[in-house]
Parts: structure tokens; sequence; C-alpha cells
């Protein structure tokens, strides 16, 4: 026992020194302007849009840093974790994180922001207290906008650079209308994470499709946190499904889903939103039946090069120099990479860093980013469409298909104006 | 010849003053009345003043040491009669969550909402717990970890009570010192009022029922009843202090079932020592500004709370409290043998 | 049909994930709460041996198992020993070491897609149209011969028998000569080693993720309280009762209410039997 | 009829129990009427211990029955037997090392037992088991009742555990081997009380091995071997039975007495 004392002793002074080497609140804000990031590092999300961020924040201070009040200052970045990966930890531990990052490391502006749309939610008063301009790119729930609608005065720091889930539903809706006009499906069977934005997403597509003569099979919702699903699958089997729209970023339940959708030799076409198959590793993953899967990736650039839109590649380049992978989904690292851009030129126009400032610059926000045209609405949401990237921000719908030599690689497919190809069907579905 | 070997060993005495105003119940100096009244005293003093220098960050980490502070009590009132719970979580939570619901769909005020829960909760975690009372202490660990957690997932996935989003925009204490205080006061109450039971008959029971349990069922007393009337105690503190929590941030969500509610009081306790509560209030006071100092290590804090509390549990199985208790009262003299 | 097939193997996986558990605690008495930090450490171990190490599936696969198996007879010797018969402590213990492994693995980031072991055999069977992919159909083999092999090794070996006499009565089991501290470390071995076992063939269902431990320790835990502890039957039935229930309620109630079986099962037999449908209750009442 | 009945206070019919397929205790049946003194001897492992188990709800019976006062008490839990009033001690000590002497009484005087005779409201207990341990040879102004009970003699503690028994007001006493391990002054010593108890009315089961002092004492003796009853009667047709001889030293020769 007396051989662990000093082990014990150690442990706690050695986190006291850690404590004390946290830097001191009070000098912090003087000359760097602070990007305070408080998100959940433990996701993808949170992951891969740090890693967009610190790129986007060196290629600034590369070029001369911000110009505010005649003064060049470089961009410095606060991460904190709130490890608000999964819904077994608590809130308030976010808050206080979020609380902790605000009051000692004072940052300017907040880019990324929460995973879980409970703490989003939780944390916009905190954020409206003290009053410092977020640009949120992961959560994504309509109850944002309900609440702030409550109260544009006191939330009109929060903005949102991403889309919200409506948008990427209705990519997938009109890829299913491709589906049906070039190749005559009808039945269609959609599954849903259970989470208010998946349900919208699942939602819209199921309205589209009742009003295009689908024929819907089921609406089945499961648990975010589900790990079996055999029924479902048996049933979209069993009922001949001709697709299978899904919705589902957790990847735990997505990655099963994937493998047993590959497993029980299931003839649908898979479609929807699943990070799994859109993931550039999903060959190796997930293994060769991947081929033919069709997903929405939003915004364009989080993992894939567009040749029609250079900035993707561009970006995805530089992303892929910097840290060698290209980033893993599900992640919105464009627009985590524009956030900083945006919140660059917002601080220029306003030529000052006081909050109320910021924001008006903010809500003028005109700008050609990786994931289109951003412009924020009245909810301070940023608009995107899928007509013209010149005028919103877009996203891409694509499908794997054998290229030259018979590797796999993901094709654009919707889109017009991004698709380099056509939506191929799979040889066991010709009929 | 034969070598002398000259041993020496550690000889503890009590101090003088000590020996003096615990037999002797006059006091016989001013000295003697400080040297009683400063360690319980000063503590006291420092709680009820600190919170005017504090600023509203600083006030949070507060009322979480004092919230977690409740917990480790709550723990250790329950380990006092050998029910050795690892979920003060489902205490947490169902205090929470009777507050919160009963705020959010009746719109009763704290002031009601919190006793209701206290009480109300209590009474359901000792209804709930009742049956594993007759079960050794790893059954009652295993059912107290578990039942949090599934509970998580049921919300979770059926979408009860504002489901995975929570309920959110509770009504909210009048003023800000209010929850403070709150929090503080009750911490210290709580913290006497054990103490003060522990050296009644009542207390003696308990603790006797830990150590031989047949004794104490052959001196005629029903320990089934006594333990559940221990659940329900530790179960309302824990219900407070989740009820006061979600007032205070005016949002309940189903991680107030969350584990760290559940493996901080323990550290706590490990840390503080078990038996005498001042050890677990000791333990919290210390390790949550230490655990808010430690952001800096984000996801590891858990990691390093987890492994004070095991190396605390095997170098220090006494805890702090007991040291520096002994410090206090005794010096020691390294003498011949 | 559908409902027999899934059902089975929804509780063969919830037996194998039990079964390491109950067989330490049913010899030594240790409840080892890091048995689902275990579980998931295999995975992460596997993983890392398969895409860092670059070794070939099979050998990182059995490496891995060997590795664990090692960690949990360490883990004995460097930490239960100290803490051994106190019941508060080893409680603790084995509990904060498995929430340390996990929070540990997730600091490091031990989430998203990249983590997935391959399937040992692609693609799977038709059985009265029900699909089956040969993975499954690996794990009912495993669970199959687990039963079995346990069963033979219990009865059959010397130590095994040494194991039994520990399970009966401890103080007999000295006084004849078995180490005490031997016979833990090797049930803790055995039943990390069981853990790891059971990890390698369920993980390459799906993805990983460092939130499966606590998930495995709850399904343990669910199957040991329900069927009851230190019954290899009860804890076999126990995890039919669950296996079964949760695959007729996503059937029939809802995918979303799988998650009530467990719970309610739990409090039913709380209310009704505390110690379990099969719990030996003379020996888990308080020695009455 | 009912008046034989009511004189009889504790009831023990066919009386059984097995641990694991050796059978400890076989249809053992007795009778023990109002204020009367029984022996029960036996040779080691012939299941004394475990009858008085049985009787006191320690070990629930596989079979037969225990009636107290007209009153199936079967397989009830210990507590409730204690509180009917069935109180015993152990043959070995079970106190609470670490508290004072007179602590340990606190315990059965927080008993709903006790409260119908006493108040015993808060502070007021102390007094009371001081009260109670002054009886018993723990005299109150000496240092000894408040001595940490871990640190008494052997004799004290066995009369400490007496003590206990004693503080729930008990219709029948169960004596558990009170003696082994007493030094001859010491037993000399407790005797006496014992006999108090039984002419103040008191109904006495004892398990004994010194059959000197249990015969100078008892009405009735009852004897097992083996978990069965080979003999009861008064003592010295007891001491006479040839069966009991064997039993006790395998052949047969005089018990002298």
């Amino acid at each position: 026992m007396k051989r662990l004392y000093p082990l014990f002793f150690g442990v706690l002074v050695f986190s006291f020194l850690i404590s004390l080497g946290s830097p001191s609140p009070i000098y912090a804000s003087s000359e760097p302007i602070i990007i305070g990031i408080p998100t959940s590092l433990y996701t993808p999300f949170g992951r891969e849009g740090v890693k967009a961020v610190r790129l986007a924040v060196e290629e600034i201070n590369r070029n001369g840093g911000v110009l505010v009040q005649g003064k060049r200052r470089p961009f410095k970045i606060e991460v904190s974790d709130t490890r608000g990966g999964e819904p077994g930890t608590p809130v308030h531990d976010a808050l206080m994180a979020y609380e902790k990052l605000i009051t000692e490391k004072k940052p300017h502006a907040i880019v990324i922001g929460a995973f879980r749309s409970e703490v989003l939610i939780a944390s916009m008063d905190l954020v409206a207290k003290y009053r410092i301009p977020q640009l949120g790119t992961i959560a994504q729930t309509p109850k944002f906008q309900a609440k702030f609608k409550e109260n544009p005065k006191k939330y009109k720091y929060l903005f949102r650079v991403t889309t919200d889930a409506l948008v990427p539903a209705t990519y997938i809706a009109h890829t299913l209308d491709l589906l049906k006009k070039d190749y005559g499906l009808k039945n269609v069977y959609f599954i849903y994470q259970d989470t208010l934005w998946a349900k919208a997403f699942a939602g819209l597509m199921r309205k589209h499709c009742k009003n295009t003569g689908w024929n819907e099979i089921s609406f089945d919702g499961y648990a975010a946190g589900a790990s079996d699903f055999s029924p479902a699958l048996s049933k979209a089997k069993s009922n001949k499904a001709d697709a299978i729209a899904m919705v589902w970023d957790v990847p735990l339940g997505a990655g099963i889903f994937v493998k047993q959708y590959v497993a029980m030799k299931v003839p649908s076409l898979l479609i929807g939103f699943i990070p799994p198959m859109g993931s550039p590793m999903a060959p190796n993953t997930v293994g060769k039946e991947v081929e033919y899967s069709i997903t929405v990736e939003f915004p364009v650039g989080a993992s894939l090069p567009l040749k029609k839109l250079p900035k993707t590649v561009e970006f995805l380049k530089n992303f892929k120099k910097k840290y060698g992978t290209l980033p893993e989904p599900p992640a919105t690292n464009s627009s985590a990479y524009d956030a900083v851009y945006i919140l660059k030129e917002a601080i220029e126009r306003a030529n000052s860093l006081d909050p109320d400032k910021l924001v008006e610059a903010l809500e003028k926000t005109d700008y050609k980013g990786v994931s289109g045209r951003i412009r924020f609405n009245e909810n301070h949401i940023a608009i995107f469409g899928e007509k013209d990237p010149n005028e919103t921000g877009v996203s891409v719908v694509f499908q794997w298909q054998k290229g030259k030599g018979g590797k796999l690689r993901r094709v654009p497919v919707y889109p017009a104006f991004l698709a380099e190809g056509k939506i191929l069907l799979p040889p066991w579905m010709k009929r | 010849m034969k070598r002398e070997i000259k041993k020496t060993r550690k000889k503890r005495l009590d101090r003088g003053i000590k020996a003096r105003s615990d037999t002797i119940y006059v006091i016989a100096s001013l000295r003697d009345i400080f040297y009683l009244i400063m360690p319980r005293f000063l503590p006291v003093l420092i709680l009820i003043l600190i919170p005017l220098f504090l600023g509203s960050y600083h006030k949070k980490v507060l009322i979480h040491a004092c919230i977690y502070g409740l917990l480790a009590l709550s723990w250790d009132f329950l380990a006092s009669c050998g029910l050795f719970s690892l979920g003060q979580a489902l205490f947490f939570g169902f205090g929470a969550y009777v507050s919160g619901t009963l705020n959010h769909y009746f719109h009763i005020p704290p002031s009601f909402t919190i006793p209701i829960a206290t009480l109300g909760g209590g009474a359901l975690c000792a209804l709930l717990l009742a049956p594993v009372v007759r079960l050794r202490g790893v059954y009652f660990a295993m059912i107290t970890l578990i039942l949090p957690i599934l509970l998580i997932k049921m919300i979770d996935t059926t979408g009860i009570f504002g489901g995975t989003h929570g309920i959110s925009s509770l009504s909210a204490f009048p003023h800000e010192y209010i929850d403070t205080y709150l929090a503080i006061v009750s911490f210290l109450f709580i913290l006497f009022l054990f103490r003060r039971v522990l050296n009644s008959d009542y207390g003696l029971v308990l603790m006797a029922i830990k150590d031989d349990d047949r004794a104490v069922m052959s001196g005629g007393i029903n320990i089934y009843w006594r333990k559940i009337q221990a659940i329900f105690i530790a179960g309302s503190l824990g219900c407070f202090a989740g009820a006061l929590i979600t007032h205070h941030y005016q949002f309940l969500g189903i991680s107030t079932f969350a584990l760290d509610y559940s493996i901080l009081p323990i550290a706590a306790v490990a840390l503080g020592g078990q038996g005498t509560f001042a050890g677990a209030a000791l333990g919290s006071m210390i390790l949550v500004p230490l655990s808010e100092s430690l952001r800096a290590l984000g996801g590891l804090r858990i990691a390093i709370y987890c492994l004070i509390l095991i190396l605390s549990i095997i170098s220090l199985p006494e805890g702090i409290f007991h040291f520096l208790s002994r410090k206090y009262h005794q010096f020691e003299t390294i003498e011949e043998v | 049909m559908y409902t027999l097939i899934y059902g089975f193997i929804n509780s063969i996986i919830l037996a194998l994930y039990a079964v390491g558990f109950s067989l330490t605690y049913g010899i030594s008495g240790i409840a080892n709460f890091a048995h689902g930090a275990f579980y998931i450490l295999t995975g992460f171990v596997a993983w890392n041996l398969l895409n860092h190490a670059g070794l070939p599936y099979c050998v990182s696969a059995i490496l891995a198992i060997i590795i664990t198996a090692a960690f949990g007879f360490i883990y004995y010797w460097i930490l239960i020993l100290r803490i051994r018969g106190i019941a508060l402590a080893e409680l603790i213990v084995t509990f904060a070491s498995g929430v340390a492994i996990l929070e540990f693995l997730m600091w490091k980031g031990f989430y998203g897609i990249r983590y997935s072991l391959p399937l040992f055999l692609k693609g799977g069977v038709e059985f009265f149209g029900v699909g089956i992919d040969y993975q499954r159909l690996f794990v009912i083999l495993t669970g199959i011969l687990f039963v079995i092999a346990l069963y033979l090794f219990v009865h059959h070996t010397k130590i095994g028998l040494a194991f039994r006499a520990m399970a009966q009565n401890e103080r007999t089991a000295l006084s004849v000569g078995i180490e005490y501290d031997w016979i833990g470390s090797l049930s803790l071995a055995l039943g990390s080693a069981l853990a790891a076992i059971s990890a390698i063939v369920i993980l390459p269902l799906g993805m990983m993720e460092s939130t499966i431990g606590i998930e495995v320790l709850i399904y343990a835990l669910a199957v040991s309280i329900i069927g009851g502890l230190e019954s290899t039957f009860g804890m076999i039935a126990g995890s039919f009762i669950i296996g079964f229930g949760q695959v007729l309620a996503a059937r029939y109630i809802g995918p979303k209410w799988m998650i009530i079986v467990p719970l309610s099962a739990i409090i039913l037999v709380l209310a009704i039997r505390p110690s379990g449908i099969f719990g030996k209750t003379k020996e888990l009442e308080e020695r009455v | 009829m009912p008046k034989e009945h009511t004189d009889i206070i504790l009831q023990v019919e066919k009386l059984g129990k097995s641990f694991g397929g050796v059978v400890a205790v076989e249809e053992v049946s007795f009778e023990l009427k109002k204020g009367e003194f029984m022996g029960i001897i036996g040779p080691n492992g012939s299941g004394k211990t475990t009858l008085v188990n049985l009787i006191t709800g320690f070990v629930r019976p596989d079979s037969g029955k225990v009636i107290f006062k007209e009153r199936d008490i079967t397989g009830y839990r210990p507590y409730r037997i204690v509180q009917l009033g069935i109180s015993r001690t152990f043959q070995m000590v079970r106190l609470f090392y670490n508290l004072p002497a007179y602590k340990n009484l606190i315990i059965p005087l927080c008993s709903s037992r006790v409260k119908r005779f006493v108040g015993g409201h808060f502070g007021e207990r102390d007094d009371i088991a001081i009260d109670i341990l002054d009886d018993f040879g723990f005299e109150r102004d000496s240092f000894v009742p408040y001595k940490m009970a871990g640190t008494l003699p052997h004799g004290y503690l066995k009369r400490l555990d007496l003590a206990k028994a004693m503080a729930l007001r008990p219709e029948v006493l169960i004596l558990d081997e009170l003696f082994s391990g007493m030094s001859m002054s010491e037993v000399a010593s407790t005797l006496p009380l014992i006999e108090k108890f039984h002419e103040e009315g008191l109904s006495i089961i004892m398990i004994e091995h010194r059959l000197k002092e249990l015969f100078s004492v008892v009405d009735k003796v009852l004897v097992l071997n083996f978990g069965r009853k080979i003999a009861e009667g008064s003592p010295d047709e007891v001491s006479k039975m040839k069966e009991v001889r064997e039993a006790y030293v395998g052949i047969d020769v005089e018990i002298e007495i």
C-alpha cells in the first residue's frame, strides 16, 4: 500500500498542475481575436469541424489576419470539449464547459457549437446572456427556429451556417422522382433515426412520395441507439421494397444497418442520408456491396470533391494535405470552414468586435464559400436550395459506381448542375 | 559480540487539549472553545461568505460542489447501513423528473415542486428498491447501477417527458442568490444533521446493521424496515439535489440520469473517507473544483476521477478527513524500541 | 419463424454478454463491473492490431483475446488483490476502472465509421425465407460451444473442480489447499477471455464505439438479475427472456419499445422474486 | 382441556432440517411449559444449535412446526420471533466490539418490543442500559460498562450477550452453551442470575455441555443424538438411561452427578 502513496499524490499534484497550466482569463482578449469552439470532440462532427476551422484560421493568419480598426489581428482558437457525444453525458456539464470557455477565454465569437440538439437548445440562453455571436454548424433541430422565433431580439446572436434537415430531404425526394421516372420503381420503405430533425427529414420525403404516387410500405422510427435492424429489413424484403429511404447520422446504428442490409441480401436500393455509405472508406468498412447505394451529402464539400465546384476540390485537397485523410462523415466541415471566413468578413465590415455591431454585419452576410452562396434568412439560418450554387448553399446526392478498372467511386448524380453521371440501377433489380 | 540494532516506531498521542475537551464537559479556556469550534465554524463561515465574491461561473461551480456534496452525503448514509449504491443518478434523476414535469405540465412553482419531488421521489426510490434490501450488497449495487441507464434509454427511445430534447425553460428561482444559498445551506444543514444522527441511537442501529445483521435481528429489530427507511432518507436527499439543479438550469433532460452523478459522489466519499459524513463533504469540495479546473483535459476528466478514486481506495483507505483529523487531534513522536 | 430465429440470435448474444460476468462472480464472488470495458477493449485492441500493426485478421483477433485475458489476470494481481474481501472496495474499484477504460477510449476518439471489424465470412444463408448472415451463425455456434465447454470444464477438469469448490465454500477450499488468489485471478482471466471471445464474434456485426461497453455491462447485469446470479441456467434463461421479449416487442409493438423489455422485466422480477427466477435464494438472501 | 394448552408456552412439532442431504435435525418435538426450565444435551454435532436456530428463525425448517403461545411462528423472520418474546444468546457471542459495552444494549432497547415496557426516548436508553448491566455484574460505578466491548474478558462478553437477550424482557430465553469457555468462578457467578430469572417465572431452554451445572438447575432434560431426540425426562432419570450414556461416552458407564 505504502508504495502507492507517491503515485496517489502524484496524480493529485499532476492534475493541479494542469489546472494551473490553463492560461489565465484576463489577458486572453488583448491581441488576437479569439474563436471559441465548445463542441463534442468525441464525434466526427466535432473532430473534423475543428480541423476545418484550424485550416481556415491558418490560411487567414498566413494572409495577414483580420483587418479591424486599421490593425491586422490574427485569429486564435480556443477549443473546449463538451463531451456531448451520447445522451448519457450531462447537459449541465456541457453548459459548464460552455460557460467556462466564455468567461475564461473571453471569445469574440463561437463557431461549430453544440452537437446534441438539447445542448444547443439549453445553451441558447447562455450565448444570449453573454452576447457572443455564434455560428453553429452541427446541431439541426426544428426546435431551434421555434425558440428563436419566441424572442428574436434576445437570440439574435445565434446563427446557423449549415442547412436544416429539410433541404437535403428535398434532394432525396427529387432523386426518388428520378428513380421513378427512369426505372419505374414504386415501393418505398422509410426508416429513420428517432430524433426530431431526422423525423422531419423523413416526414418530408414521405409527403413528397405520397404526392408523386410512390407506394409506401412502412414508416418506421428506430431509437438512435438501436442495434438490430433485422425487423425492418425483413419487412422491407417481404414487402418487396424497391427503395429503402433511410435517415441516420449515428455511425453505430447506421453501420449495423448497412452490414445487416448486406448480409440479409435485401434486394432494394438504399437511398438517403447514411454516413457509412457516404464515407470515402465505405468500400473498406462495409465492403464492395456499397455499390449502387445513394447518399446525400450536405452541405457540399463535406467529403466529396466536385468537379463543378472547384472550391470543394481545393478545400478537400488542402484538408487532405494537412491531415492526411479526407474528412470522415457525418461531418459538416465545409460549413465550419466557411463560418470562419464569414466571421472574418463580418468583422471587417463591422470594423469592430462589438457583438451587436458584429451581429448586424453577420445578418448582411453574402459570401460565396465552399458550400455555396451563404446568406442568412430572418431566422439566422443559412439559405440552402437546389437551384444554383451562386444563389444559395447547396448539397449533393451521389451514388457509388464502378469506375474504370472496377474501382468503386462516388459519382454525383443530383442536382443536374453538379451531376457527373446518371443513376444506375443494380443488375439484381432489373426486371 | 552482538551488534545493537536501533529500532524506532511512530507513536501517536492525543493532544492534551483534545483529551481535555472531549472527556471533561467543561470548557476550560477560550483556547479550548476555539479548538472545538473552529473546525466546524470556519468551513461554514467560508461557504456562507464565498458566493458574495464569486462570478456567475464560479458560483455555478460552487453550486455543483454542493449538489455533488449532497449526493455524496446520501451515498454515505446508505453505505453506513451496508447498502452500497452505484446509482445516485437514480435518485438525482427521479427528483429532477418529478419536479420538472410537475412544473412544466401543471405549472406548479418551484417552492412546491421541490418539496414534493424530495418526498415523493424519496418514496418512489424506497418503493422501487424495497425488494432488494433482502439481498446482498452486490445485488443492490447492480440494480442501482442498471436502473438509471435503462431509464435513460427508455426516455430516449419512447420520447416521454420531452424525450431526448428534454424540457427547457422551466420556471427559475426568483433571485440568483436564492438557489446558491439554498444549495449551500441545505448542504451544511444535512451535513450536520447526519453527523448528529450518526451519534444518536438510530444511527447506532444503522451502523450495527452494517457490522452484523444477525446480532441486530436477535436484538428484535426489523433490519429490512430500517434499511428501507435509510433508502428513503438517502433517496429524498438525492431527489432534492436533482430538483434543485433542474430549476437552477431551468432545463430537464435524460442526462440527469447520467453516470457522472453516480461516479463523482462515490469518488468524493472515497477521497474524503467513508463513514464520517464530513469526509464525503470534504471530498466533494475538493473534487468538484478540481474537476472544473481539469476541463483542459476534455473527456479524460472522468477517467482521472476514476484513477483518483481507485488510488485513494487502495492507498488511502481511511480517506483524507481521517488523516486531517488525526493530524489535528494528535501529535506523533518517534520513539526507540 | 422470423421471430423465432432472430429471437434466438438475440438471446444468444445476450448470453454471450453475460457469461463472463456471471462465471467470474460464480467462482470468486468478484462482481467485475469492468466487464463491459474489457469487452470493448478487446475490439479496440483487435482493431489496432489489424489496422496499425498490420497483422492478419485471425492473428490479431486471437492476440486480442489473449491480451485481454492476460489483462484480466494482471488486473487481479495489481488492483483486486489489495482490496480482496472488502465488498465495498471491490465494487468501487472494478466499477471505476471500467469507467476509466471506457472514458479513456472515448477520449481517444474511439467512435465513428472507421472503427469496425470485418466479418469472418461474407454473405449468408436462407432459413425458411429468413436471411441469416454467416456471422450470426458463428455467434450462435460460439454461444452453444461456450455452454458445453463450460459445463465440461467446470465438471471434469481439476481446476474446474477447484473453481466449484471455491464457489461452494471458500474456507473449506482454502483448507484443502486451493490457493485463493490463484483461483481468483484465474477466474477473472477466464471471465475476461470469455468477454473477449464474445467481442470478437459479435463486434463485426456492426461498428465499434466505447459506449458499447456500458451497453454490454447493463445487459449482462440485467440478465443476471433476471435469471439469478451464480446459476448458469438462470443466466441462459434470463437472456432468452429478454432476447425474445425484445424481438417480439420490436415486431408487434414497435422497434422503439425494445428497451422497455429488460426494464419492466427487472422491475417485475424484483417485485416477485428479488433473487432472480433461478437464483439460489438461500445463498443470496441476507444470511438468515 | 384449554387449561393445559394455556400453560404450554412453546411447542415444537416434528421439526426437521437437512443441509445438502446431511440431516441435522429430524422429527424433534417437545413442549415447554410456562416457567419451565429445560435443558438440551447431546454430543457435539447432535444438532442442538441447529434446533435453536430453527426455533428462533435463523434457519428455515424443512418440515415441522413451532408454536409459541398457540401461534404458529414457523418460518417467521428472527426479529419477529424476538419481538414476540423468544430471545436467545449465541454460542459464539455476537457483539459490537468497537462499541462501549453499554452501547451494545442500545440495539435491543431500540426494538419495538421494548418500547412497550420502557419508553426509551432519546438519551434515556443509555441510563436504562447501564441499569440493566448493573444487574449483570457490570458495576455502574466502575469503568467496566464504558469500556470497549472488544477489550472485555470472555466471561464478561458472555454476560453482556445474556444481558442483551434479557434487555428484551423475553418470555422464553434460549441459552446456547452460555458457559462454554467460562471459568469456574464466572460460571458460579452467572448461574444464580439464571436461577433468579427462573424463579421470577421466565421459561428457559438451556443448551449445555457442563451436565453438572445443568442438572443442578433444570426441571427436565432433552437429549439429542444425530439430530434425533433419544430421551426426555427429569435429570436423574435421563442420567440413568442407557442410550444417553452410550451417546455421551460411547460405552455404558455411570455418569456421576
